[in-house]
C-alpha cells in the first residue's frame, strides 16, 4: 500500500487559486455578446395583476427586450413543475415563472428587463408600471387556519398546503401509563441561508452546436437540468448545467428557480448568452429560506425521567409555493425521538402558505427545528422533576446494545429509520470533559460573586445522513499519468476535490496533486443528485473509492502481463506499479494507459477494454446516523439582555473521517450557523407580508466578534453502511446548537425562572423575561 | 396598519363638511400635495411629496371619494399612489367622519395603510409612520383653518416649512426657529402631501 | 446620456486608463471594466466585507466608493498580495494551512482587510483580530480557521 | 443593485462646491460615501447631481485653539482616531468611534458625513450632544453657527440648506483630567447603536462639579439628560448616583421600531447612563 491520505489533515487543493483570486464564481464568468437581467419583483405580497406597461422600460437606450410571461410561447406560459410530489400534497402550488396574474409573494418575478448592462436594466425597472389590485395577505401560521383568515391564494378555500404525521409505537398506552405528563409551545423561527455569494445563472443557447448551456450558482445542476429539461420539454442530453465555484449553498441552491427557467428562454429569444446575478436584496426575497415552525408538544414520562412517550402538532410555515415538496416539514418530524429510546410518538404537522418567500431547507433542513424540540422536552422533564438534564439524558440514550436500532419512524424513500451504530452516552461524557462540565459550577459561584450570570446547556443529537440513491465517480488514469476524476457532486465549500483526490490517491497509488479533479457539469459527467442533507462524503466517498478500486486492480492486471510478474507482488506507488523486491521492474500507470489504447492499427490487450478507467455508483446501504452532543456556556447580562456565548464544546461521531481537518471546519461552521439562529437571525414581514428585514444591518449574521471559540473532538464508529465507514458531517454542527444555547441561558437566569418559548433569543425578550421572573420573586 | 388622528375645524358643521368635500380647495392645504387633474366626479389625480430623512420621494397616483354619508357626515376616501422613481406604492382607505364640537367641528380619521415596496421595507425606520402622520394632520389643519379664516386660497402647499416630521406630536418639528430654518428647496425638502393615504414612507409595525 | 470620466488608477502595481460611467463602484470596475475577478461583490451596501480593497494601503469598501474616486490612486487587490513570481504572502499561506477558507467567496475580503491589520497590529490578540474581522462576513468557517490564520500570519512576519 | 445615473460634479473649493449646491437642483453631497453610497446603491436616494467632497481643499484637519477643538468636516473617523490632540483632550472620542462600523469604513467615513446623514443611532451625533459642539454651516450668503441643540430638525434632518454645507464643528475642551465614558449597546460589534450613552464629569474632591449626558438611539436624535446632569452636580461621584441618573434616563422619550420596543431602549437607557458615568467616575478618578 503506498501513502495513507484518508484520515490525514491534508491542505485543500481547492485553495491555492481561491487565496489569490482565481476562483470561477458565476458572476466571473464573461461570454461575448453577453446581456444583463434584472427582474422586477412584485412589491406586494398579495395582489391580482390588472395589466403591465413595460412599453416605458423597453424604449429606454441600452434595453434589449422586456419580458413578461405574456411574451413567451403559449407553451411556456404554464407553472413551473413539482419536483417532490408527495401524496399529502393537498393543494399543488408551484409559481409560474413569471408571474401571471398574481403575485403571492413580495419578490415573486413580474418582468425581466435585458440590457447592456445591469445598471441599465435596473434603470429600466423604475420605468415598468404593474397595475395591481391589494387582496389581503396571510403572514402569521397561528392564525392562517383560521375561519376568514385571508388566503395566500385566491383560488383556494384554506391554507392548509398538506397534513402529513409521524406515529409510531403505542401512544396511548405510553401516556396511560406515564408517572407524568408535560408539555411546552414553543416557536422556532429559523433565517435564511446567506451564502455570501448570491443567486446567479447565465444562459446561452446555442441550437445548431451544443444545445443550452446554463451556469448556475447551485447545489444540484442535474436536479435542474431535469427540471428544466422536463419543463421545456426537450431531452436531458440538450441541456447543460454547470455549478462552477459556488460561494456557499447552505440548502436554498439545491432547488430550482424561476430564473433559470427564465434566463435560458430570454437567451434563446434574443440569440444572446445572458446573465443574472442576483443582488442582496433580492436574496432576501427572491431565494427560499426557513421561517416559523410552531410545536405544542406533550411528553410522558416516569417519576424517574424515562421518557415514554412523544406527542403533539406542529404548524409549519411553507410560505406562498410549494418548490421542494415537503421536504422541511418531513425532515423535521423524522428525527423525532432523537438520541433517546422513546417507544411511542405521534407527531402531527400542519403545512401552511403563507405570503411569503417559499420556504426551504437551510443547514440541517428539518432536523434542527425536530432535535430542537426532543430537546425542550428533555429539559422540560429535567425542570419539572428536579433530575439534572444530563442524567435524564443518560436514562433515555438509546444504548449501544440496542443498535441497529429502529425507531419506528420512516425515511423519506420509505425505508424505516434505523440508527446504525454509536455510543451516544459516551459521547456525552466527551463532551462533557472537554467543556470541564464538573467544574461548572465553581465558576458559575465565582462569577456570580461579581453579579455576573453564567449557564450551561447540553443538547443530544442524532442526523441521518448520506440519503440515497447515489452520486458516481468516474476515474481515469490519461496518457500523462495524471488521473481525471469526475462526479456530478457539486461543492459549494465543502473541500469536495481534497476528499475525493485523497481516496483516490491513497486508493491508486498516485499523489492527490496528480488528480485533475472535475464535478458538477452535466456535460461532463452523466449523472448526479446534488449536495445537500450531509450526504456527499457518504455516496461519493464509496463510488470514488470502488471506482479507484476497480482502476487499480485493472492497473494490476495489465501491469502483471506487462512486467511478468504475479499481481500480489506489485504495487504502485507514486504513479509507478513496481514488482516487490525487483526495483528495476516498473512501469508507469501513463504506459498502462497508452498501452491499453493504442496507436492505429495496434491491439487493444486481450481481456481488457481500451480505457483505464472505471465509474462507480456505490454509495451507502442506508443513511448512516451521525451523532453529536454539545455543551454552550453563556453569560447573560441582565442589564441589557445580551447573551454571549464564552465557550462550545462538540463531541461528535461522524464515523471514519477522511479529512478531519475539514470535518473539524464543518462542525465549526455549522456550530456558528446554529448560534446564529439560536441568537441572532430573524426574518421579519409585517402583517401585510412586507418583509422589513432585507439588508445586513437588519438581518444579523453572526460576527466574528460575538461568536466564540469552538472546540471539538470526535469519536468514529465506522458506519456499518459503507465501504469508507463514514457518516456526513456537513449539518451535525448547526443541529444542536440552538437547543444547547437556550438551555443554558435558561440556566444561567434560573433565579428569575426564565423558561424560553421562541428563538432567535433576542436581548429585549430576554429582559422581558428577567423582569417578569424578578417581579414574580419580589411578591 | 392603521392611523387615528383628529383636528378641529373652527367652522360649524355645515361648513366644514361642504369644505371638507371641495377637494380642489383643500388639497393645497395638504403638505406637499399638488392636484394636477379631476378625473371624474369625485376622483382626483395629483402628486404628493415627502421627505424622510435622506430619502426624498415623490408618489403621483389617485384618489376617490367612494362613499359619502351626508347624514352621519362620514366619508371615505381610497388612494393609491406610486413613486415616481420605482421605490414602492402607497395604499390607502381613509374614512372621515365629522361631528360638531364645542361650536366647531372635530375631524376624526381612520386610516387603513398599506405600504409597498422598498419604502415600506426598513424596518429600522419603522414605528415613524405614526408620528409622520400626526405631524401631516397637523400642518394639514393649520393650513385649513388659515384657509377657512382667510376665506381665500393660501399659497400652493401652504408656506409650512415642515420637514419630515418625526417629532412626537407635542414637539413639532416646525418648533424649530424659524430664523435657523433654512431655505427651502420646494421641490424637494418641502413637505407636501396630497391625501393621508400617500405620506408613506417610512414603515409601521 | 451615461455621464462618464475619464480615470487612472493604479491597480497591483500597474496603471490602467479607462472611461468609467461616473456611478460604476470601484469593485464594479475592477470586476467589469478590468477583468479582475477576485474582488467578490457580496452585499452592495457595505457590510458584508467581501469586496474590500486596499487604497493607498489602507483597507476600503469598494462598493461604497465610486471608480472615478479611484483616480489617481493606487489599488491592492487579492490578485495583488502575492509576490510577482506567485510566492504568497505569510497571509494567504497561512489561510491555506490553517483552513481559513470554505467557498472562498469572503475570501478576498478577509485577506485585503486582514493585510491592511496586520501591518498596523504585528502582534494582535484573538479578541483583536476578531474585531478587526467583525466587518467580513463569512458564513462557511465559522471564523476560527480564519483567526488562527491570522494569529499564525502575525507570528510568522514577525519572526521574518 | 447598482446606482441610478446621475451627473458627477468633482469640485476643488468650498465655493465651488456651494456654487455648484445652488446651480443644481437635487444635488447630494458625497463625503466619505459610508451611508450615502449604500442608499445610492439600494436605490433609495436617486439624485441628479452628486458633488463629491473628497477633493474640496481645506476641509479635512484638526486643529486645537486651547479651548477648543475644530474639526474639518471631511476629517476621516481613523485620523480622530489617530489624532493625539483628540487623545489628550477628548478621550471620548476616539472611545466611541471604535463603535462605529468597522475599521474599512472608518477609513473613508468622516465626521461631518455622519453629522449630515443624522442617523439618531450614530455615535458622532450624540459625542456633539454631550459637547454641546458648535457647527459651522457656509452657504451662498456666508457662515452661520449652529449649536448641536439646534441641529436636528427632524429624523435625520439636520439644520441646513440645500445649498449649504458643513465645513466644520467646534468641540469645546473640558477641564483636564476630566472624567468621560462611553458605553453602547448594539447586538454586533461595529452595529448601529440600540442605545448608546457619553457621559462627561469634572469631580474635585469626589464630588461633581459638571456633568453632561447624552443618549444616542433612544429618540429620532440625541437627547441630553439635562434633568439628571443638574442633579449629579454637587452629588458624590459613586454607584449610587449614577443609578439614580440611569434611571432618570428610564424616562426619557423613546421610538419603536420592528426589533425594539420604547420600554427596552429606556430600559436600555438606564443602563448606558448607569455605565457611562461609572466609567467616567473612575476616569475622573472621583473618590466613591
Amino acid at each position: 500500500m503506498g501513502v495513507r491520505y484518508i484520515g490525514a489533515e491534508v491542505q485543500r487543493m481547492e485553495d491555492p487559486r481561491l487565496i489569490t483570486g482565481h476562483g470561477r464564481y458565476v458572476d466571473d464568468i464573461t461570454m461575448q455578446g453577453m446581456l444583463h437581467a434584472a427582474f422586477l419583483r412584485a412589491s406586494q405580497a398579495h395582489a391580482k395583476i390588472r395589466s403591465i406597461d413595460t412599453s416605458r422600460a423597453a424604449a429606454l437606450p441600452g434595453v434589449h427586450r422586456v419580458f413578461t410571461l405574456a411574451d413567451f410561447a403559449p407553451e411556456y406560459q404554464k407553472p413551473m413543475n413539482q419536483l417532490y410530489p408527495a401524496p399529502v400534497i393537498e393543494q399543488n402550488k408551484t409559481q409560474y415563472p413569471l408571474a401571471k396574474d398574481e403575485v403571492c409573494y413580495v419578490g415573486e418575478a413580474v418582468a425581466v428587463v435585458v440590457a447592456d448592462s445591469r445598471a441599465i436594466a435596473e434603470d429600466a425597472l423604475a420605468l415598468i408600471d404593474v397595475d395591481y389590485e391589494t387582496l389581503p395577505a396571510v403572514v402569521n401560521i397561528m392564525t392562517a387556519l383560521e375561519d376568514g383568515a385571508p388566503l395566500a391564494h385566491a383560488d383556494t378555500s384554506s391554507n392548509l398546503m398538506g397534513r402529513m404525521r409521524s406515529k409510531f409505537g403505542d401512544i396511548d398506552d405510553a401516556f396511560a401509563k406515564a408517572d407524568h405528563v408535560f408539555s411546552a409551545d414553543f416557536m422556532q423561527h429559523r433565517g435564511g441561508c446567506h451564502s455570501m455569494e448570491t443567486r446567479g445563472v447565465i444562459a446561452r443557447d446555442d441550437p445548431w452546436g451544443e444545445g443550452l448551456s446554463l451556469w448556475t450558482s447551485a447545489q444540484s445542476p442535474y436536479l435542474i437540468r431535469r427540471a428544466l429539461a422536463t419543463w421545456l420539454g426537450e431531452p436531458e442530453e440538450r441541456v447543460r448545467v454547470v455549478a462552477p465555484d459556488v460561494g456557499g449553498g447552505f440548502g436554498p441552491k439545491a432547488g430550482f428557480y424561476p430564473e433559470e427557467i427564465v434566463i435560458p428562454l430570454v437567451a434563446r429569444a434574443l440569440g444572446r448568452p445572458v446573465k443574472w446575478i442576483e443582488d442582496r436584496r433580492e436574496h432576501f426575497v427572491a431565494t427560499t429560506t426557513q421561517r416559523d415552525q410552531h410545536w405544542h408538544l406533550e411528553v410522558a414520562c416516569t417519576s424517574e425521567g424515562k421518557m415514554l412517550g412523544l406527542r403533539g402538532t406542529v404548524t409549519h410555515e411553507n410560505g406562498a409555493y410549494i418548490p421542494y415538496g415537503i421536504l422541511l416539514p418531513n425532515s423535521s418530524l423524522m428525527p423525532l425521538p432523537g438520541a433517546y429510546s422513546i417507544p411511542a410518538v405521534d407527531v402531527g404537522v400542519d403545512i401552511v402558505f403563507t405570503n411569503t418567500v417559499p420556504n426551504s431547507p437551510v443547514r440541517g433542513a428539518g432536523r434542527p427545528c425536530g432535535i430542537y424540540a426532543v430537546e425542550r422536552m428533555v429539559q422540560t422533564v429535567s425542570r419539572e422533576l428536579g433530575i439534572p438534564p444530563e442524567e435524564v439524558r443518560r436514562r433515555n440514550y438509546v444504548r449501544p446494545d440496542q443498535m441497529p436500532y429502529k425507531t419506528g419512524a420512516t425515511l423519506r424513500g420509505g425505508a424505516p429509520l434505523v440508527y446504525d451504530s454509536g455510543d451516544y452516552e459516551a459521547l456525552l461524557d466527551k463532551a462533557l470533559d472537554l467543556a470541564d462540565f464538573a467544574a461548572f459550577k465553581e465558576r458559575q459561584a465565582a462569577a456570580r460573586k461579581e453579579g455576573r450570570y453564567l449557564g450551561i446547556g447540553i443538547s443530544s443529537c442524532i442526523e441521518d445522513t448520506g440519503m440515497g440513491p447515489y452520486e458516481g465517480t468516474t476515474v481515469r488514469v490519461e496518457s500523462s499519468g495524471k488521473v481525471a476524476v469526475r462526479t456530478g457532486a457539486a461543492s459549494q465549500g465543502q473541500g469536495h476535490h481534497t476528499m475525493i483526490a485523497m481516496i483516490v490517491a491513497e486508493n491508486l497509488g498516485v499523489s492527490p496533486e496528480d488528480i485533475l479533479f472535475e464535478s458538477a457539469d452535466t456535460g461532463k459527467f452523466p449523472h448526479g443528485v446534488g449536495t445537500i442533507g450531509s450526504r456527499v462524503a457518504a455516496n461519493v466517498g464509496p463510488s470514488a473509492f470502488d471506482a479507484s478500486t476497480k482502476v487499480r486492480e485493472k492497473a494490476l492486471r495489465l501491469a502483471a502481463e506487462v512486467l511478468e510478474a504475479s499481481e500480489a507482488d506489485l504495487d504502485i506507488e507514486n504513479g509507478v506499479v513496481r514488482v516487490n523486491g525487483a526495483p528495476d521492474l516498473s512501469v508507469t500507470l501513463g504506459e498502462l494507459a497508452v498501452k491499453l489504447s493504442p496507436a492505429s492499427a495496434l491491439r487493444v490487450p486481450e481481456g481488457f477494454d481500451p480505457l483505464l478507467e472505471a465509474t462507480s455508483y456505490d454509495g451507502s446501504s442506508g443513511s448512516p446516523i451521525a451523532c453529536g452532543s454539545n455543551v454552550a456556556e453563556v453569560e447573560v447580562d441582565p442589564g441589557t439582555g445580551e447573551v454571549r456565548v464564552l465557550r462550545y464544546s462538540v463531541a461528535h461521531d461522524c464515523g471514519v473521517m477522511i479529512n478531519p481537518m475539514i470535518v473539524h471546519g464543518q462542525i465549526v461552521g455549522g456550530v456558528i450557523h446554529g448560534i446564529g439562529n439560536a441568537l441572532f437571525e430573524r426574518m421579519i414581514y409585517d402583517d401585510q407580508g412586507q418583509p422589513l428585514t432585507t439588508n445586513y444591518g437588519e438581518y444579523l449574521l453572526p460576527l466574528a466578534s460575538e461568536m466564540p471559540r469552538v472546540d471539538v473532538t470526535h469519536m468514529e464508529t465506522p458506519s456499518p453502511l459503507n465501504s469508507l465507514g463514514v457518516k456526513g458531517a456537513g449539518e451535525g454542527g448547526t443541529i444542536p446548537a440552538a437547543p444547547a444555547v437556550v438551555a443554558a441561558i435558561e440556566n444561567a437566569l434560573e433565579e428569575f425562572n426564565v423558561v424560553i418559548d421562541y428563538y432567535p433569543v433576542d436581548p429585549q425578550y430576554l429582559c422581558e423575561l428577567i423582569d417578569k421572573g424578578a417581579a414574580q420573586a419580589a411578591e | 396598519m392603521q392611523l387615528n388622528n383628529s383636528f378641529t375645524v373652527p367652522a360649524d358643521p355645515a361648513t366644514a363638511w361642504n369644505i371638507l368635500l371641495d377637494v380642489p380647495r383643500i388639497a393645497p392645504c395638504m403638505p406637499g400635495a399638488e392636484l394636477t387633474e379631476v378625473v371624474g366626479d369625485r376622483a382626483y389625480k395629483g402628486n404628493a411629496k415627502l421627505r424622510v430623512g435622506p430619502v426624498s420621494l415623490t408618489f403621483s397616483g389617485e384618489a376617490e371619494i367612494t362613499e359619502i354619508d351626508e347624514a352621519a357626515r362620514t366619508a371615505k376616501v381610497r388612494a393609491r399612489g406610486n413613486d415616481t422613481k420605482g421605490r414602492g406604492g402607497a395604499e390607502a382607505e381613509v374614512v372621515f367622519k365629522l361631528s360638531e364640537d364645542g361650536g366647531a367641528s372635530r375631524v376624526d380619521i381612520t386610516t387603513e395603510l398599506n405600504l409597498s415596496g422598498s419604502v415600506a421595507q426598513y424596518g429600522r425606520a419603522s414605528g415613524l409612520v405614526d408620528a409622520i402622520a400626526g405631524q401631516i394632520i397637523s400642518d394639514f389643519a393649520k393650513n385649513l383653518e388659515a384657509e377657512i379664516g382667510a376665506d381665500a386660497t393660501p399659497a400652493a402647499g401652504g408656506d409650512a416649512d415642515t420637514l419630515a416630521a418625526t417629532e412626537s406630536a407635542s414637539e413639532p418639528a416646525a418648533a424649530a426657529p424659524k430664523q435657523d430654518a433654512p431655505k427651502s428647496d420646494n421641490s424637494i425638502s418641502g413637505i407636501r402631501l396630497f391625501f393621508r393615504a400617500l405620506w408613506a414612507m417610512i414603515r409601521g409595525k | 446620456m451615461a455621464d462618464t470620466r475619464d480615470i487612472e488608477v493604479t491597480v497591483n502595481g500597474q496603471r490602467h486608463s479607462a472611461t468609467v460611467e461616473t456611478r460604476t463602484s470601484l469593485g464594479d470596475f475592477l470586476r467589469q471594466g478590468l477583468g479582475m475577478t477576485g474582488t467578490h461583490m457580496g452585499c452592495e451596501h457595505g457590510v458584508c466585507g467581501a469586496c474590500t480593497v486596499l487604497l493607498d494601503g489602507e483597507a476600503v469598501r469598494s462598493c461604497l466608493m465610486l471608480a472615478v474616486q479611484a483616480n489617481g490612486h493606487e489599488v491592492t487587490t487579492i490578485e495583488g498580495l502575492a509576490d510577482a513570481d506567485g510566492t504568497l504572502s505569510p497571509l494567504q499561506k497561512a489561510f491555506w494551512e490553517n483552513y481559513g477558507l470554505q467557498c472562498g467567496f469572503c475570501t478576498p475580503g478577509m485577506l485585503t482587510s486582514l493585510t491592511a491589520f496586520l501591518k498596523e497590529n504585528p502582534d494582535p490578540s484573538e479578541r483583536e483580530v476578531r474585531e478587526a474581522i467583525s466587518g467580513n462576513i463569512c458564513r462557511c468557517t465559522g471564523y476560527q480557521g480564519i483567526v488562527d490564520a491570522a494569529l499564525s500570519a502575525a507570528k510568522t512576519m514577525r519572526e521574518v | 443593485m447598482k446606482s441610478a445615473p446621475f451627473t458627477y460634479h468633482d469640485p476643488g473649493t468650498v465655493d465651488e462646491a456651494i456654487a455648484l449646491l445652488g446651480q443644481h437642483e437635487d444635488a447630494k453631497l458625497l463625503a466619505g460615501g459610508q451611508s450615502l453610497m449604500p442608499m445610492l446603491n439600494m436605490r433609495f436616494v436617486v439624485p441628479d447631481h452628486v458633488v463629491d467632497l473628497n477633493g474640496v481643499a481645506g476641509l479635512a484637519g484638526i486643529t486645537d485653539t486651547g479651548d477648543a477643538l475644530e474639526i474639518g468636516a471631511m476629517t476621516r473617523q481613523r485620523d480622530l482616531m489617530r489624532d493625539a490632540a483628540v487623545g489628550a483632550k477628548a478621550p471620548i472620542i476616539p472611545e466611541a468611534l471604535e463603535f462605529v462600523g468597522h475599521f474599512q469604513t472608518r477609513n473613508r467615513g468622516t465626521i461631518g458625513g455622519s453629522l449630515c446623514h443624522l442617523d439618531p443611532a450614530a455615535e458622532q451625533p450624540c459625542l456633539m450632544a454631550v459637547y454641546d459642539a458648535v457647527l459651522t454651516v457656509q452657504g451662498p450668503d456666508g457662515t452661520r453657527e449652529v449649536p448641536f441643540a439646534e441641529w436636528p430638525l427632524a429624523y435625520m434632518i439636520p439644520s441646513i440648506g440645500p445649498d449649504e454645507l458643513l465645513t466644520k464643528v467646534r468641540v469645546p475642551n473640558w477641564a483636564a483630567g476630566h472624567g468621560y465614558g462611553f458605553a453602547e449597546f448594539a447586538r454586533r460589534h461595529g452595529d448601529f447603536a440600540i442605545v448608546s450613552a457619553a457621559a462627561l464629569l469634572e469631580v474635585s474632591g469626589g464630588t461633581i462639579s459638571r456633568a453632561a449626558i447624552a443618549i444616542g438611539g433612544a429618540d429620532v436624535r440625541p437627547i441630553r439628560l439635562e434633568e439628571a446632569e443638574a442633579a449629579l452636580v454637587g452629588q458624590a461621584a459613586n454607584a449610587e448616583s449614577f443609578k439614580a441618573a440611569g434611571e432618570m434616563a428610564r424616562k426619557i422619550d423613546a421610538i419603536s421600531d420592528a426589533y425594539v420596543s420604547s420600554a427596552y431602549r429606556q430600559r436600555l437607557a438606564a443602563t448606558m447612563v448607569e455605565r457611562a458615568l461609572a466609567k467616567a467616575g473612575s476616569r475622573a478618578g472621583g473618590s466613591a
